[in-house]
């Protein structure tokens, strides 16, 4: 497929790496500052834009575009070169990046202004984006692994970008060694499969590897598979993003919790499905639904203990994760109507967790912009000072527990069905306790942030500036519009991407031309139809036009139906008349601190929480050992039942 | 887990309420109530023995001199009254008498919390002295 | 022509049958019996049964005061989403069979929907900015997390038992639990999913926040805990969703355990509906009201999480054995 | 129309508020005896709320001690009209027996405008529901008439 729009991938990853060269070359003048903070916007558009070009193709007329680096063709049906493959599902995840990336650097235009050594700032999150575009668009092993480290290191350069704060640069330390182990368990495995396939080529790996597995490759897979769930926060290794969200400026946290696991994710399906093709082996299945249940629950039982504000949302998007993992293990069953449901689920709700995780860490980031702490117990009564932030913030609570007008339900729901019909009811049951947990954490949030009593200190706190409030009100939009149009979202974006998902076939024949597939297979790759009988989308459309209808009503009910008379009486501030009522005493400052929301429910279960809570010491050398144990269990787990 | 008052609480449903209906039907209070404070202006003479023994300092006693003798007003508070009946037992004429009125209501318009009562006390002629008796006796 | 017969079927089922007005009255009419059965039940007279709509017209007439602390937007619409979100729901609970809003699945729509009333309730009473909310709301909270495991076991195994029946997998529709009891007889009669109703009568109370689980509106610790701020006609609309949630967990348990086609006659069948709403709301609310005193938040939680659980534990297990 | 309904419902659901401006409790547990089954006022519709900010009628019993007198004030400001304000017993009226003592700030006359005293000590829970009555006769002029 060598028309104009083969080479826009390779377009939308080299951009930002030419803007990050470029913003390095402009250096520190404070008069070129202006330029540096609009480069990045530049290049980061024009990848958004050049994906945006890719949709037709790719995603409504199902082609695969393919890119050969340096033009080296494969010579008889065997990769020499490096080849860039985008289908349906890699560019549904660069989409979500590009669009994160854009929005992120709008963002910072503003949000970083205080600080200094912003050309470095802005270096480092061109590469970020680039390489996070180009680890989802390339076709080959080693170049994802490249990828994967310019995209790591440019995360933990700006993790610990403002050095001036102790747990920064802790952070950064923590998530250096984590990462860095994680990355070398991936590439032991691309070293493994390569010496076993002697190929780098995904398309050609998994023609090669369909059906005979060697235990070379199986501990290949051992390895690539806790290297991954390094990279997507999957639980026994998901301990350094939380400290690392922590710590970043909100803008680069809102791409390392919003995007960067959905990297991770991707890889973690790509290898499963499509290099060692294990849909419909039941054992993996389970591996994985365990690994997301196991996910869910711990994240979001750390989540709702914690005192800061961002590390909070940092682990509340592990837990997301963990639903977005338990719909991708359901994607592996058997059967096939079934596992269609599970992948839907999973593809879903990575889309919808980027838009409602990153519009929280958006919020998370105003909040610190204007009062400069993020800890819940100094916080307290911004919503008369911040009504946008407040708004914004309630949107994405409502839409990350999943309350029907707003898109976290629709993918919750596909993920409740999808583990139900798979026969992994207390899975779906753990899943529904985690998004009321989510809830509750999230309303703790806001009791102790936005409602509840301003305090002194914070008198003088105005709303945050237009250019920050831009990308929020785009990412509620997208939250709202997704919540009430589902058809037509899953119909362009999802369903492509999950069919692709499916289409082992015309993956590989499009890099090696046709009936290389057939060849190596001995049969044609099935293909699970896509119209699955899903208990069917309830129409939300309808559900707004009676919302609305009501909301109508009801006002006009009240307005008109009955004016109260006296309530122009004017309220001067010595008048007791419009106090809170506190049994009559003079009102002192009460605000509830964030600790004794749920001190009912730690109460109940103190050892779990005991347990869990020094689990997460907090010292490096326990994390290391975490990661290592994982992949000692994968590996055995595989071993055995392989 | 024990759960009381089960069989209690289905068997009630069919019995009828206890409630007395107080508004539409009066209610019979027990004899000896200590209700609003009655005073029989004629037993009484005036020596004030209730208001010193009145915990509540509830009643008054005004004192005019008028033609024909003394006028006293004795005033009780019923609204500072602690319906102790103290002054009741040791009224020693028995003027006073705490009735079974219960209900005291003082609104804006009306207000029955003040009984009053008031006589005319005739001193006795002083007894004149030898001389002015003598001087009578000569007209 | 046909977009506007639709679009005004639609407004008569939002604005009157099953939609506000039905639910207006009839919740407060429900409110009504149950605090006159409870009077009943502690042998004193009670109430009127219209005492719930003097209360509403009351509170509409008195005037509503906003506290200076108050976040006055947010302070003022928690109230309307409440009402709004509840009597939505009864536009997917089907009367005997007879659906209104056509949609293939709406168990889970209904999950998620009962919980938008006490999230404004949290709404409301973080907005108020007073101490005695915000406990409030931390109670609120426990106990929505408390009655949401049980009630999700339920609703996944009666799911199960129609819809192994129906379709061979899982529904999540009442439809096809309706259309599964006017086959094969009322679900109740089914003795494996008998432990799953009871289960749902226990939660009722706790859903709707009546005594023995009301410990997030306590009006003698935490003075009426979230409501604490809210007067007048705010306070009306709080009341009407708390009567209104009462009618729909009714006709809810209805659904669930006693669907089936009832009669040809639709009126017959609205009149057995109330009848049945009746006594069910009697059976969980009132009686259970007038004989228990409230409970501690953990301890709501402990039970929630072991008697109910328990039992949809049961039947959810003997529903996957097919039995 | 509205009105009227709202007119005739303001009397027929008096939600009552108790204040205890330093009461021996005499007063109180009658009151609460009010809604025991035996007295059971909630015929009349009348429900004892937590909060001032849901009350009607607003029944306060003992003498106005120093303590209480502005935490009195302030929860009383606090009920959103029409309201009526009941004083319980003989204390509010005159300060009973402890009148002239260094921490009884005098009848409740002196800080609030009371709409009906009933007279006992404690009073009969029968004059308690005549005072009751009165009160809403009351509550209707408040708002109705004017």
């Amino acid at each position: 497929m060598t028309s104009y729009f083969s080479n826009l991938p390779i377009i939308a990853i080299l951009t930002p790496f030419l803007g990050a060269f470029l913003t390095a070359l402009l250096g520190e003048r404070k008069k070129l500052l202006i330029i540096e903070k609009c480069i990045p916007i530049a290049t980061t558009f024009t990848s958004l834009t050049s994906l945006i070009f890719l949709i037709k193709p790719v995603l409504i007329n199902k082609y695969i575009v393919t890119y050969w680096m340096g033009n080296w063709k494969p010579e008889s049906q065997w990769a020499i070169g490096i080849g860039l493959e985008v289908d349906a599902f890699s560019l549904f995840i660069g989409l979500i990046i590009a669009a994160a990336c854009f929005l992120s650097a709008v963002y910072s235009f503003r949000y970083m202004e205080e600080d200094n050594g912003l050309d470095k700032y802005y270096v480092l999150f061109q590469l970020l984006s680039a390489s996070m575009i180009g680890f989802v668009l390339t076709g080959d092993v080693f170049n994802m692994y490249v990828m994967l480290e310019i995209m790591t290191f440019a995360a933990i350069a700006l993790t610990s970008f403002r050095n001036h704060i102790y747990k920064s640069v802790e952070a950064g330390f923590k998530y250096i060694v984590i990462g860095s182990l994680g990355s070398s368990f991936i590439l032991l495995g691309t070293a493994l499969l390569y010496s076993q396939l002697h190929t780098l080529n995904i398309a050609q790996m998994a023609a090669l590897l369909h059906g005979n597995y060697t235990p070379v490759s199986i501990l290949a897979l051992a390895f690539m598979l806790t290297g991954y769930a390094v990279k997507a926060f999957l639980v026994p290794c998901h301990t350094w993003p939380v400290d690392a969200h922590m710590a970043a400026p909100s803008s680069i946290s809102m791409l390392l919790s919003g995007i960067m696991s959905k990297t991770g994710v991707y890889a973690l399906v790509r290898i499963l499905y499509m290099i060692y093709q294990s849909t419909g082996r039941p054992e993996m299945e389970f591996l994985i639904i365990f690994w997301g249940a196991v996910t869910m629950l711990v994240g979001i039982t750390m989540a709702v203990v914690q005192t800061d504000f961002k590390r909070l949302l940092a682990f509340s998007s592990v837990s997301q994760i963990g639903y977005i993992m338990a719909g991708f293990g359901v994607g592996l069953s058997v059967n096939k109507g079934v596992a269609v449901v599970g992948t839907m689920g999973g593809l879903f709700h990575m889309l919808n967790h980027a838009a409602f995780k990153s519009l929280l860490f958006l919020c998370a980031g105003a909040v610190l912009h204007q009062t400069g702490t993020t800890d819940l117990n100094k916080l307290g009564g911004l919503s008369k000072k911040m009504p946008y932030t407040t708004a914004f913030f309630i949107i994405g609570t409502l839409s990350i527990s999943g309350i029907p007008p707003f898109n976290g339900f629709v993918s919750k729901w596909l993920i409740y069905q999808a583990t139900f019909e798979a026969g992994y009811a207390p899975v779906t049951i753990i899943a529904l306790i985690a998004s009321v947990l989510t809830l509750a954490s999230l309303v703790k949030v806001i009791q102790s942030v936005f409602f509840g009593q301003l305090r002194e200190e914070h008198k003088d706190v105005k709303e945050v500036p237009l250019t920050m409030r831009i990308p929020m009100m785009i990412l509620s939009a997208i939250c709202i519009f997704v919540g009430v149009f589902p058809h037509i979202v899953s119909k362009y974006l999802i369903e492509p991407a999950a069919f692709s998902i499916y289409n082992i076939g015309s993956y590989i024949d499009v890099m090696f031309g046709k009936g290389y597939a057939v060849k190596m297979f001995k049969e044609t790759v099935s293909i699970p139809s896509m119209n699955y009988t899903l208990a069917g989308y309830w129409n939300p459309a309808s559900w707004l036009i009676l919302f609305v209808i009501l909301l109508i009503a009801l006002i006009l009910f009240f307005s008109f139906g009955y004016k109260t008379t006296n309530s122009k009486v004017v309220d001067d501030l010595i008048n007791t008349r419009y106090e809170t009522f506190t049994g009559g005493e003079k009102e002192s400052y009460n605000h509830l601190g964030e600790n004794d929301m749920f001190w009912g429910m730690r109460q109940d279960f103190g050892r779990y929480f005991k347990f869990i809570k020094n689990a997460h010491s907090g010292v490096v050398n326990d994390y290391v050992l975490w990661v290592v144990t994982t992949c000692a269990l994968v590996t055995i787990y595989l071993f055995t039942l392989m | 887990m024990k759960f009381p008052y089960i069989k209690e609480a289905v068997g009630n449903i069919f019995k009828n309420p206890v409630t007395e209906k107080y508004p539409f039907k009066k209610v019979e209070l027990p004899e000896g109530f200590r209700g609003k404070i009655e005073f029989d202006e004629t037993k009484c003479i005036g020596c004030g023995i209730c208001i010193k023994v009145c915990a509540a300092s509830a009643i008054t006693k005004t004192v005019e001199t008028t033609r024909e003798g003394r006028k006293i007003c004795m005033e009780f508070n019923m609204g500072s009254c602690t319906f102790c009946s103290f002054c009741s037992d040791f009224c020693p004429k028995s003027a006073i008498h705490l009735s079974n009125e219960y209900s005291m209501i003082k609104t804006a318009d009306e207000n029955n919390m003040i009984v009053k009562g008031s006589f005319i006390n005739i001193l006795p002629p002083k007894p004149q002295t030898a001389a002015a008796k003598a001087g009578e006796k000569k007209e | 022509m046909e977009v506007l017969k639709t679009l005004l079927q639609q407004m008569f089922y939002v604005l009157i049958f099953p939609g506000f007005l039905f639910c207006f009255i009839f919740g407060l009419f429900l409110s009504g019996i149950d605090r006159k059965m409870v009077a009943r039940m502690q042998r004193r007279i009670g109430p009127p049964i219209t005492q719930s709509f003097y209360d509403f017209f009351k509170l509409v007439g008195k005037d509503h005061i906003i506290p200076r602390k108050a976040s006055k937007k947010a302070f003022l619409l928690a109230p309307v989403f409440g009402l709004i979100s509840i009597v939505i729901i009864s536009l997917f609970i089907p009367i005997f069979g007879f659906t209104f809003q056509e949609s293939t699945a709406d168990i889970i729509v209904i999950l998620y929907l009962i919980t938008i009333p006490a999230l404004s309730l949290v709404f409301g009473g973080s907005s108020s900015g007073s101490a005695y909310a915000s406990i409030g709301i931390s109670r609120e909270m426990v106990t929505m997390l408390s009655y949401e495991l049980p009630l999700v076991m339920i609703l996944l195994s009666i799911g199960k038992k129609a819809g192994a029946a129906i379709n061979g997998n899982v529904t999540f529709s009442l439809a096809d639990i309706g259309k599964y009891q006017s086959l094969y007889g009322i679900i109740i009669s089914k003795w494996a999913l008998i432990p799953a109703a009871i289960a749902f009568l226990l939660i009722i109370p706790a859903e709707v926040g009546t005594v023995p689980f009301d410990a997030a509106e306590a009006e003698t610790e935490i003075c009426e805990g979230p409501l604490v701020e809210y007067s007048g006609l705010y306070l009306g609309i709080y009341k009407l969703t708390q009567a209104v949630k009462m009618f729909i967990m009714g006709s809810l348990f209805l659904a669930l355990f006693f669907g089936g086609s009832g009669f040809s006659n639709i009126f017959l069948n609205i009149i057995l509906m109330i009848i049945g709403v009746i006594i069910t709301i009697v059976i969980s609310v009132s009686f259970v009201r007038s004989i228990l005193g409230r409970l501690k938040v953990e301890q709501t939680l402990k039970f929630f999480w072991t008697v109910p659980t328990a039992l949809s534990a049961i039947s959810l297990i003997l529903v996957y054995l097919k039995y | 129309m509205l009105d009227k309904i709202i007119e005739k419902s303001r009397i027929k659901s008096p939600w009552i508020y108790h204040v205890n401006a330093g009461s021996c409790n005499g007063c109180d547990i009658e009151l609460i005896a009010l809604l025991g089954p035996r007295f059971d006022v909630e015929r009349f519709g009348v429900k004892l709320t937590g909060t001032p900010k849901h009350a009607d009628i607003v029944f306060v019993t003992g003498p106005v001690t120093a303590q209480t007198k502005d935490r009195m004030l302030r929860v009383i400001s606090q009920v959103p009209d029409p309201k009526v304000i009941v004083s319980l017993g003989s204390c509010p009226m005159s300060c009973n027996v402890f009148k002239g003592s260094y921490s009884v700030v005098g009848p409740l006359d002196k800080w609030v405008p009371v709409d009906v005293s009933i007279g006992g000590c404690p009073p009969k829970p029968e004059a308690m529901i005549d005072g009751l009555i009165k009160a809403l006769d009351i509550l209707k002029e408040k708002r109705g008439v004017k």
